[in-house]
């Protein structure tokens, strides 16, 4: 029972992490319909900024936390302006292969810039053990898990409260009318990409923190995975990316530790797979039928 | 025997009942009007009768072979090949393809090669493929647009795209034709033109027309029985003159002049 | 207007591609433009410089490229040059770039790194007659025209420099069971290389004939961060020692979270821990207890090894790891063999190189006849992150 | 029947003999050299791959990113067969084998799959992809990550007839009625099934047929490139033949042809920039689409009948 316990005290850590790309994933899918699998790179510039931060800056973990997550909100800007927005009308594949060009472009630029190797996260946070009742928690887990979740309220605030959110939900249902009604969609849209950018480049650093070993294509497969987790919950749904993100985490946690590690990523395929066939919209989501 | 049978059909969404409890009975070489105010259900009701949306309630029957066959729920391909076919109220076609293509597409079911002939291009390939393109430049012929072949479907003015959906419909060889407002954003002349249209395919094609339209003179000039929905529910049904006096449905429209 | 622009873009893009089929002598000859001379001596460095083995290629560029530049200082001018390709750790694309390297006319190519791209490439090499020096393909029976079938030839122009995984593997578990006293050991390897399965492989049933057990074995993947969940169900079981088959970027994370899920027991592991960011992914006070087998050591080393890491150190301002010190040693071993036979002819390097007596920093070897180094073995011990006490350790492999 | 040998076709035939004629000759002239050589294989295997997946994505509408995975069961069944009996007809035995586990797994894959749409059928058949690689990896006969080291089997005829055959039997399929239903359920799969089309059947059609190619492709591969092992295999390589697809233009048989012998060349030219060449490839990518968002050929298709088309209507204003 303890080792189960312990699994799943693992599996929330690993899940907040996919939680935070998902989130990211979710909001930019929900609002201009597009994959975009550079996303995963910009969780691993994320985890960049943060070790330069720490590494040169001589930052701590909160400074070093805001600083990747304002460096990823620009990265995001930037690259939605200058390569996603030409597209905006494009057919959704040609967007998709131009997120995976930039992708590349992100992955092979830091590899140039950093370094192909792993680099050491310094320890920028006591890492204390609490035992409790047999299952060990450390305080790196707990505050990965807070974050997760106050970052996650927060956006669900800024989604649900604010003006932006509100143009946020105006666009993503309907871009040309949300225009009509006077948004300013271009602005809406980079919104978007900034703070779902911010939320990877706070994923990158905690991973950082937490395993101490990043590389430059540490973003391809949390990627993929964080968008399972997007799609797993419904996307465009916020807590939908979230329970995704901790159920897709505990899940691999779980087969991995019960004997199954190298059928781990297959297994999160096929939980993928039978919920879209009994759920097409995700978990949370709403089935909307095409109007005949 | 009746063609199609209606009987006590209901479509729920969620909480909404879109269609509720209608009855209708067609016969042979009919033109039947389907007619009511906007969100009164009348394309839910072609959606259900052509397998687009399964029924909650009620049952669907048609006249296969002289037998009454329960095709409610039935999957749109199959309904259509038992001789439903239908046109689409915001246009539907196929539009990056030729103009005859369309039609072929239409002629599928009845094609006689499969996937090794059409691979290999053995004799039947090329046999059917002659006698296909022979019969869609026939259609075609009928509602005028054999010269516009090859254009892709898209770049046809919005009338001629609506007279294409017939022609394909009707290369389905159907008993029962629907048209989803086949004259909607048509100018006077070119209702005038499908009017006739509309007669000379049903005396050609042998065929029964159900169709739905908000013109009320062209359904008032050419349905021989005309069914008024409000609300999901059938208000009224009948021949024009009894329609247009009775004072349920001119309620419905609320003093529109019919 | 604006459109044709944009399709003139696309044009010049297209044919800048296209004019690339007439361009012959295409391949950085990177570091000389001045030296095309006949007496300059091209070395082809063949390695993963992108994609998702991009670490070992390049930490062995840089260790090749060392070892050319310090050749050309010793002789006072640009003798050797090297021709660089990137393979992308893609078999297809590095059958391609051994045809490259032929028609280059290379005296002999260095690479690839990994044993997929570098099997792909002996046939290609060894039809055009060009030696092959590998430095890191560990594979079993790597070497022979059919790894499956251990009587097969050996490739005439193939050879490397390291250790087959049978050899190491069997090594350690000789060390686990007699100097450690372990009878029960728990294997975990990285599955999605060779190298690793062949690790795994190898000190199980090493192990295990020498009449020790192994509990359990499991496995991971490279690239991945989060093993706890594995070692919490480990730390459940009974055992004497855990054996991590795979490279110091996945292992020093496992020893990390295996200290913290309080696996407390030696850890060991192969020549692929051999990197100072071990001890900098697991933390010097988690590196206790852990053994691993290797070629070379820092613990009292040889002359030519400080004088390595000083130069590597001096050059690109991080420490080498084994990837580069093999690479360096094949680098050094190819010009070696160039100078010994005083000439580039093909079938005479290859003879040289089957007598060659060389002195590397990953060991003084003779190669057998499977172009296989027979170095010894040393298991080297880590305390507190630094490595002390090696002990040389011969597997008795005979059954 | 006369229609067989209308003009068209046998232009397309000289064209086909005229090209192999050519290539040949320059490999005996010595002007397309071992690296030339290598590289037009490489062409032409990525030519198979992305016709096969323009059949699904392009003509049929459905947007699979699992191609990879049935590229490893054709590269591995040729692979484990030619361990059998090695040399060309354990090869040919391999092949065929491929076709039949394609088939069969596509058919699995595709019936739960293709009720899914757009991009939630895009995650699902990279899903399904990756299952297919994992599983090879951890089978015994495949050998697991070290994967099978081969003898080359196949030569420069060899492929050149698998990418015509190939290349004629997706055209033919596309021409054909069944093609045409295929391409009624890209342009709108309501439309469609109201046509009496079976629209599930058309894309499981279309995703068999599209397999068995890839599997083809797959072999070809193995009898040609030494080694394969289960990570050439990821859901990258499938990125990789999207990408030649999008960049010809979905839908195009002759834009697909394009743009891999762009790519391929490309890629053979940025080895110069060995350094860089994946972040030029990158940016290359995202400016090919953001200035031809929709391909180099969109969706025209280079004909005969067009060009003599052309051809006389020219000759007619001269007149």
């Amino acid at each position: 029972m303890t080792v189960f316990l312990q699994q799943i005290i693992n599996g929330l850590s690993l899940g907040s992490i996919y939680a935070l790309i998902a989130l990211g994933y979710t909001m930019v899918y929900g609002i201009i319909k597009l994959i975009n699998f550079a996303h995963g790179d910009i969780y691993m510039l994320g985890a960049y900024i943060g070790f330069i931060a720490v590494t040169s800056l001589g930052l701590g973990f909160f400074p070093a936390l805001l600083a990747a997550m304002a460096g990823c909100a620009l990265i995001g800007v930037i690259i939605e302006r200058v390569a996603y927005k030409p597209l905006r009308h494009a057919t959704r594949i040609t967007a998709l292969i131009t997120a995976i060009g930039v992708s590349y472009f992100l992955q092979a630029g830091t590899q140039r810039v950093m370094g192909t190797g792993v680099k050491t996260f310094p320890n920028v946070l006591s890492n204390e053990v609490f035992m409790i009742g047999g299952v060990r928690i450390t305080s790196q887990q707990i505050i990965i898990f807070i974050t997760t979740i106050v970052l996650m309220l927060v956006l669900q605030f800024i989604v649900k409260k604010t003006k932006i959110g509100r143009a946020m939900r105006a666009v993503s249902v309907d871009a040309d009318a949300a225009k009509l009604m006077g948004i300013n969609v271009d602005a809406t849209i980079s919104y978007t990409f900034a703070i779902g950018s911010a939320l990877a480049g706070a994923a990158g650093v905690l991973v950082g923190i937490y395993y101490n070993s990043i590389n430059p294509l540490m973003g391809t497969l949390p990627g993929v995975k964080a968008f399972i987790a997007a799609v797993f919950g419904g996307i465009g749904i916020i807590p939908g990316a979230m329970f995704g993100g901790f159920f897709i985490g505990v899940c691999e946690t779980l087969i991995a530790g019960y004997g199954g590690s190298l059928y781990k990523d297959a297994v999160v395929y096929i939980i993928l797979i039978v919920i879209l066939i009994i759920k097409p919209a995700g978990l949370l989501g709403k089935n909307v039928k095409e109007k005949v | 025997m009746s063609l199609l049978k209606v009987s006590d059909l209901t479509k729920n969404f969620g909480g909404l009942c879109a269609v509720s409890h209608v009855n209708m009975e067609i016969e042979e070489k009919e033109l039947i009007g389907l007619i009511g105010p906007n969100g009164a259900g009348k394309t839910t009701l072609f959606n259900l009768l052509t397998g687009v949306y399964e029924p909650s309630e009620g049952t669907i029957e048609l006249n296969v072979d002289g037998q009454m066959k329960s095709i409610g729920g039935l999957k749109p391909y199959v309904i259509t090949g038992l001789g439903l076919a239908r046109t689409f109220q915001n246009i539907r076609l196929f539009k990056n393809l030729s103009v005859l293509d369309n039609v072929k597409i239409g002629m599928q079911k009845d094609i006689q090669y499969g996937v090794f002939s059409a691979v290999l291009r053995s004799n039947a390939y090329y046999r059917e493929e002659k006698r296909v393109e022979e019969k869609a430049m026939e259609l075609l012929r009928v509602v005028n647009l054999d010269k516009k072949k090859d254009e892709k479907a898209m770049n046809l003015p919005y009338g001629e795209q609506r007279k294409l959906e017939i022609a394909r419909a009707l290369a389905t060889d159907p008993k029962i034709l629907f048209l989803d407002e086949p004259a909607a954003g048509m100018n006077p002349q070119e209702t005038t033109e499908l009017t006739e249209l509309i007669h000379q395919i049903k005396e050609n094609f042998n065929l029964t027309i159900v169709l739905i339209e908000h013109d009320m003179s062209l359904v008032m000039s050419i349905c021989e029985r005309i069914y008024v929905l409000d609300y999901g529910k059938l208000l009224a049904s009948g021949v024009p003159e009894v329609i247009k006096n009775d004072s349920k449905v001119i309620e419905a429209y609320l003093g529109e002049e019919i | 207007m604006k459109k044709f622009w944009k399709m003139l873009i696309v044009a010049c893009l297209s044919m800048t591609a296209l004019t690339a089929c007439g361009n012959d002598d295409g391949g950085s000859e990177a570091p000389t433009d001045s030296t095309t001379e006949s007496d300059t001596i091209k070395i082809g460095l063949h390695y993963e410089l992108s994609g998702s083995t991009a670490d070992y290629g390049n930490a062995e560029l840089k260790g090749s490229q060392l070892a050319i530049a310090q050749a050309n200082e010793r002789l006072g001018e640009e003798v050797y040059v090297d021709v660089t390709y990137d393979n992308r750790g893609d078999p297809a694309e590095a059958v391609t770039l051994a045809a490259r390297l032929a028609e280059d006319g290379v005296a002999g190519v260095v690479g690839p790194a990994t044993s997929g791209a570098s099997t792909a490439t002996y046939q290609t090499s060894n039809d055009n007659q060009v030696v092959v020096i590998s430095p890191s393909a560990t594979a079993n029976n790597q070497t022979l025209v059919d790894p499956s079938n251990p009587e097969s030839d050996v490739y005439d122009y193939v050879f490397r420099v390291c250790f087959e995984d049978t050899y190491q593997g069997a090594a350690m578990a000789q060390f686990a069971f007699d100097n450690l006293g372990a009878s029960k050991a728990i294997v975990y390897g990285d599955t999605s290389s060779e190298y690793g399965k062949g690790l795994m492989d190898a000190f199980s049933e090493h192990f295990t004939s020498l009449g020790g057990e192994v509990v359990d074995t499991m496995s991971y993947v490279a690239g991945e961060t989060e093993f706890s969940s594995v070692l919490t169900n480990i730390a459940a079981q009974d055992f004497d020692v855990l054996y991590i088959a795979g490279y110091y970027s996945e292992a020093g994370l496992i020893i990390k979270q295996a200290r913290a899920a309080g696996i407390d027991c030696p850890i060991l592991g192969p020549d692929g821990f051999e990197s100072t960011t071990l001890s900098d992914l697991a933390g010097v006070e988690n590196l206790n207890d852990v053994y691993f087998t290797t070629a070379y050591t820092t613990v009292g080393a040889s002359d030519e090894l400080q004088a390595f890491i000083d130069a590597y150190k001096a050059e690109y301002n991080e420490d080498p790891n084994m990837f580069s010190a093999l690479a360096y040693d094949s680098t050094n071993l190819l010009i070696q063999a160039i100078e010994e036979a005083g000439t580039t002819d093909p079938e005479t390097l290859k003879q040289t190189l089957e007598n060659i007596e060389f002195d590397g920093i990953t060991g003084s070897f003779v190669f057998d006849e499977t172009h296989t180094p027979v170095k010894p073995v040393l298991v080297v011990e880590f305390v507190d992150g630094v490595q002390t006490n090696a002990i040389s350790v011969n597997p008795s492999l005979d059954e | 029947m006369k229609d067989r040998f209308k003009k068209t076709n046998l232009c397309w035939l000289a064209a086909i003999i005229l090209s192999y004629v050519i290539l040949t000759a320059l490999m005996q002239a010595g002007i397309i050299d071992a690296v030339y050589e290598t590289v037009l294989s490489t062409i032409m295997i990525n030519i198979i791959l992305a016709i096969s997946l323009n059949l699904i994505i392009g003509i049929t509408g459905q947007f699979s990113l699992g191609h990879a995975g049935f590229m490893c069961i054709g590269a591995y069944s040729a692979g484990v067969m030619m361990k059998q009996m090695p040399g060309m007809g354990g090869f040919l035995v391999g092949i065929l084998i491929g076709f039949v586990i394609s088939a069969l797994v596509a058919l699995i894959v595709s019936i739960p799959t293709l009720r899914l749409k757009g991009d939630y059928l895009a995650i699902a058949t990279l899903g399904f992809g990756e299952i297919i690689r994992i599983i090879v990896l951890n089978m015994t006969i495949t050998n697991g990550a070290a994967g099978l080291v081969l003898q080359k089997v196949v030569t420069f005829p060899f492929i050149f007839a698998a990418m015509v055959l190939s290349t004629i039997v997706i055209v033919n399929f596309g021409c054909s009625a069944p093609g045409r239903a295929c391409i009624s359920v890209r342009e709108d799969e309501i439309a469609s099934e109201a046509m009496g089309i079976n629209t599930t059947k058309y894309k499981v059609m279309a995703f068999v047929i599209g397999a068995m190619i890839a599997s083809l492709a797959g072999a070809l591969y193995a009898g040609n490139f030494y080694v394969i092992r289960p990570d050439m295999f990821t859901f990258n390589r499938s990125i990789d033949i999207l990408v030649i697809v999008v960049f010809g233009g979905m839908g195009s048989m002759t834009g697909s042809y394009i743009a891999a012998i762009v790519i391929g060349l490309l890629n053979n030219f940025l080895q110069s920039f060995a350094a860089v060449r994946m972040i030029i490839y990158g940016l290359a990518l995202v400016l090919i689409m953001i200035f031809r968002p929709s391909g180099l050929l969109g969706t025209k298709e280079f004909t005969f009948t067009s060009l003599f088309n052309r051809f006389s209507k020219r000759k007619g204003e001269a007149q």
